[in-house]
């Protein structure tokens, strides 16, 4: 029965109803006693104790490599970072050990895990607290990446997530935790597909994340001058839903990418290169990517207001394709 | 009771010191709750104020620092304008990191504060690194550390000790034991006799010390500064203290007792402690009090000042990334 | 004057000047004292001691700081982190430290370092030494990403790193060490400026690292059967020279980019997302990237060269874009 | 002279046991070395079979154990077949691991050998992880978690012991002290009293053994491993023994004394020392030769075995990556 969520809300049931469905699940971060830094598990350590609801010490690395070490063994972890910007304290873990120890060791191994790693600019945050890395992880054989961005897709891709026997490298927007919706429960998800947050056929605008909302909306400003956007939300950028970029693409002819995360190198050089590779010349107009300049995260609103990817930016850059 | 040969001069401005940083930061504070202006997150030293004022009393200013995200205290004591750093709160112009860092980064390097850091244990080997510059440089300054309790757990404790010690660095690491770690109480997750212990297994002299109580921690200090710049060997020092505040501004610390709490405060506050200490080598409480009230005024003028800048530059978010591939808005 | 050098060697000589040339240039790292893990440091603890030829513990993330800590008062520090894998136990280090600290405080420090971190497959080292992850630093602010394939460019770009204020991620091929080539110490190397490895009008071949050398060889091979081949040698991810790029593809309307990391979210990604966006159709044929599957690197050498990008995959994908 | 109590048939196992993992690295270093049939670097543990013998011989076959890039002893010692390590080592289909991970990777899960590691002292807080996962599932195995005396500068070795101490996980730490790190001697660059030391400081109970008295190893392993079954709590084990041969293979180690190498060896090879310690409880050197010959027989006939064994099927470098997004060789 569909249910009105926040964001935070639905991965917190998702997580709850995990917990209660399959004794090994467990989540294990700083602060979790307490419901964690965003309430993103409260009320958890009340149900299910501090056994399988665990505190953590400022030990990011550990924090990482312990949950591997008891998803090796058949617990299934769901392990908190808390600041995306920290998962870096735990690189050689994810990377290294967790991404690499089932074909390593040649089939013999599992790492179940859902690595949670809040992203993204909120609230002047500045450098080491805003980051958004997703194109990292994409990049990075044996993970599976989840970048949600409405309660639906929160709830249902961590109970996916935690039904899957892979490592899913799990960035939520701190952005949009209050974020509310409407969330079926019975709504099933299946990795790589995304989802068409708006119809239209005069250009693709591919989207994830926080931004996949802000495309949504500049669909909607298009729609009332006339220009009809497909917006593609992708969900998952590992495994990504080429297919439906590069049908839409091929109806369209024109395609613009849109993501928060800085533009060189990003996640967004895949899409557009993917579809320039499968489609060559057959374009209207030279695909576009919109992304943050190679700056840093400042901390004066004004200035980190520099390096968003707007609406009107999405709206001004859709036009400019259409023309 | 105050001794005989009691230094009057130097109590008397260890307490302006901590006046001081605790008037910036209810500045500070009067900032982010009635002001809205302040709009990351900023960490208050509300009843550490004395591991600041007393360790940094020891130092030249030439000599350098380190610090957290819980970093006001530090700063200021190694004489870091107040008015830059509040419009560095405030994300402005003025700010001493030109409004791009905020309360987290706050840095001074004119007067050696080499920066906080958002990264809990970060600065630990970052110090450690720092001295061992000033090894190769060949000069005689030192370095003071300063991270929590929490920072304790993380590998960069280890790796920036053994570092330290290793290389033999002029390097002081200040432990303070607020006995936090954000909602969790440190001794919950951490293992072992505590910091000090765990600095001495990695071969570093180290002392622990009332925290609370601002002449011991100079005291102390004074001695281990003085044994780092001749000897030019690391040390430690844990200072035992406690966290009046919520972690943040904005947490109302419910996970433990509010009575408790206030006990521990009446009890045992740094500034209260000093002002008797003072009161009983013969200051009137009227000399105090004009002490506090000054650090008031300085305060206020500096939350006054921080609100007339300006923000910085739309364009200044594309400075100071780096000279070679530098950012251009069309960069992408 | 002009002398023929290893790869490994042209950087040691490179180093050894500039250490040669100022007392505030140092370097630090694992066994450096005997002359490093591939003898790139030989000779210099004889020449310059033990304090600027510096052991260190195995502690990655110290290694990382601490050099950051000396460069912060001053000093100019080359880091030896011995595999470019093992550089991720460094990562908060060199991604929310190094990269961050000038701008975060605002202008007032400098981080003026050389990272080296030997990358890419050699001799069966499997999944945790073989690691190419060029793509992730040319996507951090504030980072320099060096990529030399050549004797004379790892002795001038050595030479320019150490000579920046920037933190330069200097990325050597460890498959190439013993490479010999000439090298003009007089020759000067400017950042973001790409070298032509092979003239030719057909076609425009963009690699770096080692596959550049590969791609070279292909080009050779495309010109004897009358395909000319321009090969572009990127030699610096960040900056990189977009404009000899895209002056080329601008001519020969054909392009291949061949890198021996994974593809998917590659740099390769980067450099076909620009080209289409600012040539939009303008190709003869559609583009194409070569680089790893997104799988690991296997220890067996016949499974290793499966994922290798070969000098003959570059011809025959040449070949068919050509057709 | 041995006590009359001496227990010959366990003291006659733990040699079998140390001389089949000398002859396993015998044969695989005449594989990478005669036969060139080795690719990736090989980390020797001659000298060190005693702490491998030792320890691993109180473990039960479903406890647990990880281990280092110098893994061979362990992972024969928890009682992996030598011919599927050799054809690991050879890169074959028969490998433990398929032929994916080799020398620095070997696992064997069904013995418990949860794996060998490339990154020096990344197994540790994953060991730890390991028994976390069995006090979650609440039976009553434990961990064993080997590592170098190198592994004690990196931070995860403060983490996973800080995290073992904390949650009270059932895990046995041995520090293999081998005295070197590559071609550096660990003291030069380790501050402090040394391994065992840190682990008190972590509030572990922590001991030190001669670890080339595989005997003393073994009284001393089986008193922890029943301390820690029973109180499900730490405990750590420094076992002090030498590194017999360069660092790798192919390591000539000539940054130190060859003649200080070889005495060393002749006069501490626990191998020669358990030899002797089973002639003064009786046995004859016959029979000790025998189970050399036994060992080497079994040694020879598992490289040869390795080198019957095919390479793996091309195709599986794309299988065992994921399940999600499974790469595929058209997915660039
Ligand atoms: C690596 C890392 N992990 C987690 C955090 C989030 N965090 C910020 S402050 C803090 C508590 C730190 O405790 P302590 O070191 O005792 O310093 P205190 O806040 O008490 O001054 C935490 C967990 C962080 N900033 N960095
Ligand atoms: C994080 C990391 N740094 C460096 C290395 C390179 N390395 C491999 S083994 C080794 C020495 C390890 O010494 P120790 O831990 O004492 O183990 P031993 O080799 O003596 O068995 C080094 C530096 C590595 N594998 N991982
Ligand atoms: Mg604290
Ligand atoms: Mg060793």
């Amino acid at each position: 029965m569909t249910r009105s969520m926040t964001y935070a809300g639905a991965a917190l049931e998702a997580l709850r109803e995990a917990m209660q469905a399959d004794p090994k699940v467990w989540c294990v971060g700083e602060d979790l006693g307490r419901g964690g830094v965003f309430g993103q598990y409260k009320g958890l350590r009340e149900e299910f104790g501090e056994l399988r609801v665990s505190d953590a010490p400022i030990s990011e690395a550990a924090i990482m490599a312990a949950a591997f070490g008891a998803a090796m063994v058949g617990t299934r972890p769901v392990v908190e970072m808390r600041f995306a910007d920290f998962a870096l304290c735990a690189t050689d873990e994810l990377i290294n050990q967790i991404a690499k120890a089932r074909f390593m060791f040649g089939g013999q191994s599992r790492a179940p895990m859902v690595i949670r790693k809040p992203m993204g600019m909120w609230r002047s945050s500045a450098a080491q607290h805003s980051q958004s890395l997703e194109s990292w992880y994409a990049h990075i054989p044996g993970l599976v990446v989840a970048v949600p961005s409405t309660p639906q897709d929160n709830y249902a891709m961590m109970k996916a997530a935690i039904a899957a026997d892979d490592p899913v490298v799990y960035l939520e927007h701190k952005n949009i935790w209050a974020n509310e919706g409407p969330v079926d429960p019975d709504e099933t998800y299946s990795w790589g597909t995304a989802r068409q947050r708006h119809a239209g056929s005069d250009l693709t605008i591919v989207s994830w994340s926080d931004c996949a909302n802000r495309a949504e909306l500049a669909a909607k400003t298009l729609a009332a001058e006339g220009i009809g956007a497909e917006v593609i939300d992708l969900r998952s950028l590992w495994p990504w839903d080429k297919q439906a970029v590069l049908d839409s693409v091929a109806r369209s002819g024109r395609l613009l990418v849109a993501h928060e995360s800085v533009a060189v190198g990003g996640f967004g050089a895949e899409v557009v290169a993917t579809v320039c590779e499968r489609l060559g010349g057959a374009f209207k107009a030279a695909p576009r990517r919109l992304g943050a300049p190679r700056s840093l995260i400042p901390y004066a609103p004004n200035l980190e207001d520099q390096l968003r990817v707007t609406t009107d930016m999405i709206v001004t850059t859709a036009r400019e394709l259409c023309q | 009771m105050t001794a005989a040969n009691y230094d009057t001069a130097r109590g008397t401005a260890l307490l302006e010191m901590m006046e001081r940083i605790r008037a910036f930061e209810r500045q500070a504070e009067l900032a982010a709750i009635r002001d809205q202006l302040v709009l990351g997150a900023i960490h208050l030293s509300l009843g550490q104020e004395a591991s600041a004022a007393g360790v940094i009393a020891a130092l030249r200013r030439d000599d350098l620092l380190l610090s957290t995200h819980r970093g006001h205290g530090h700063t200021l004591a190694k004489g870091a304008d107040p008015t830059a750093m509040m419009a560095e709160l405030l994300g402005r112009e003025t700010g001493c990191c030109g409004g791009k860092g905020g309360s987290m980064h706050i840095a001074d390097f004119d007067v050696g504060m080499l920066g906080a850091n958002g990264v809990v244990s970060a600065n630990i080997p970052i110090g450690a690194g720092a001295a061992h510059g000033i090894k190769l440089l060949g000069d005689d300054r030192i370095v003071v550390n300063f991270f929590g309790d929490g920072a304790i757990n993380r590998g960069p404790f280890l790796e920036g000790l053994n570092w330290a010690a290793v290389f033999e660095l002029p390097v002081l690491f200040v432990c303070e034991d607020n006995e936090w770690s954000a909602t969790t109480r440190t001794a919950t997750m951490t293992a072992g006799a505590g910091a000090a212990a765990r600095a001495q297994s990695l071969g570093l002299r180290s002392e622990s010390v009332d925290g609370n109580d601002v002449e011991a921690v100079a005291d102390l200090a004074r001695d281990l500064v003085d044994a780092i710049r001749n000897s030019r060997q690391p040390a430690f020092l844990h200072a035992r203290t406690f966290r009046q505040s919520g972690h943040t501004y904005f947490d109302p610390a419910s996970y433990r007792s509010q009575a408790e709490t206030q006990a521990r405060i009446d009890a045992d506050d740094p500034i209260e402690r000093q002002r008797e200490t003072l009161q009983g080598a013969g200051l009137a409480k009227d000399q105090l009090d004009a002490i506090r009230q000054a650090a008031e005024a300085e305060m206020v003028a500096a939350l006054e000042a921080a609100k007339a800048a300006a923000f910085p530059p739309d364009e200044s978010v594309f400075a100071d990334v780096q000279d070679i591939g530098s950012p251009e808005r069309e960069a992408f």
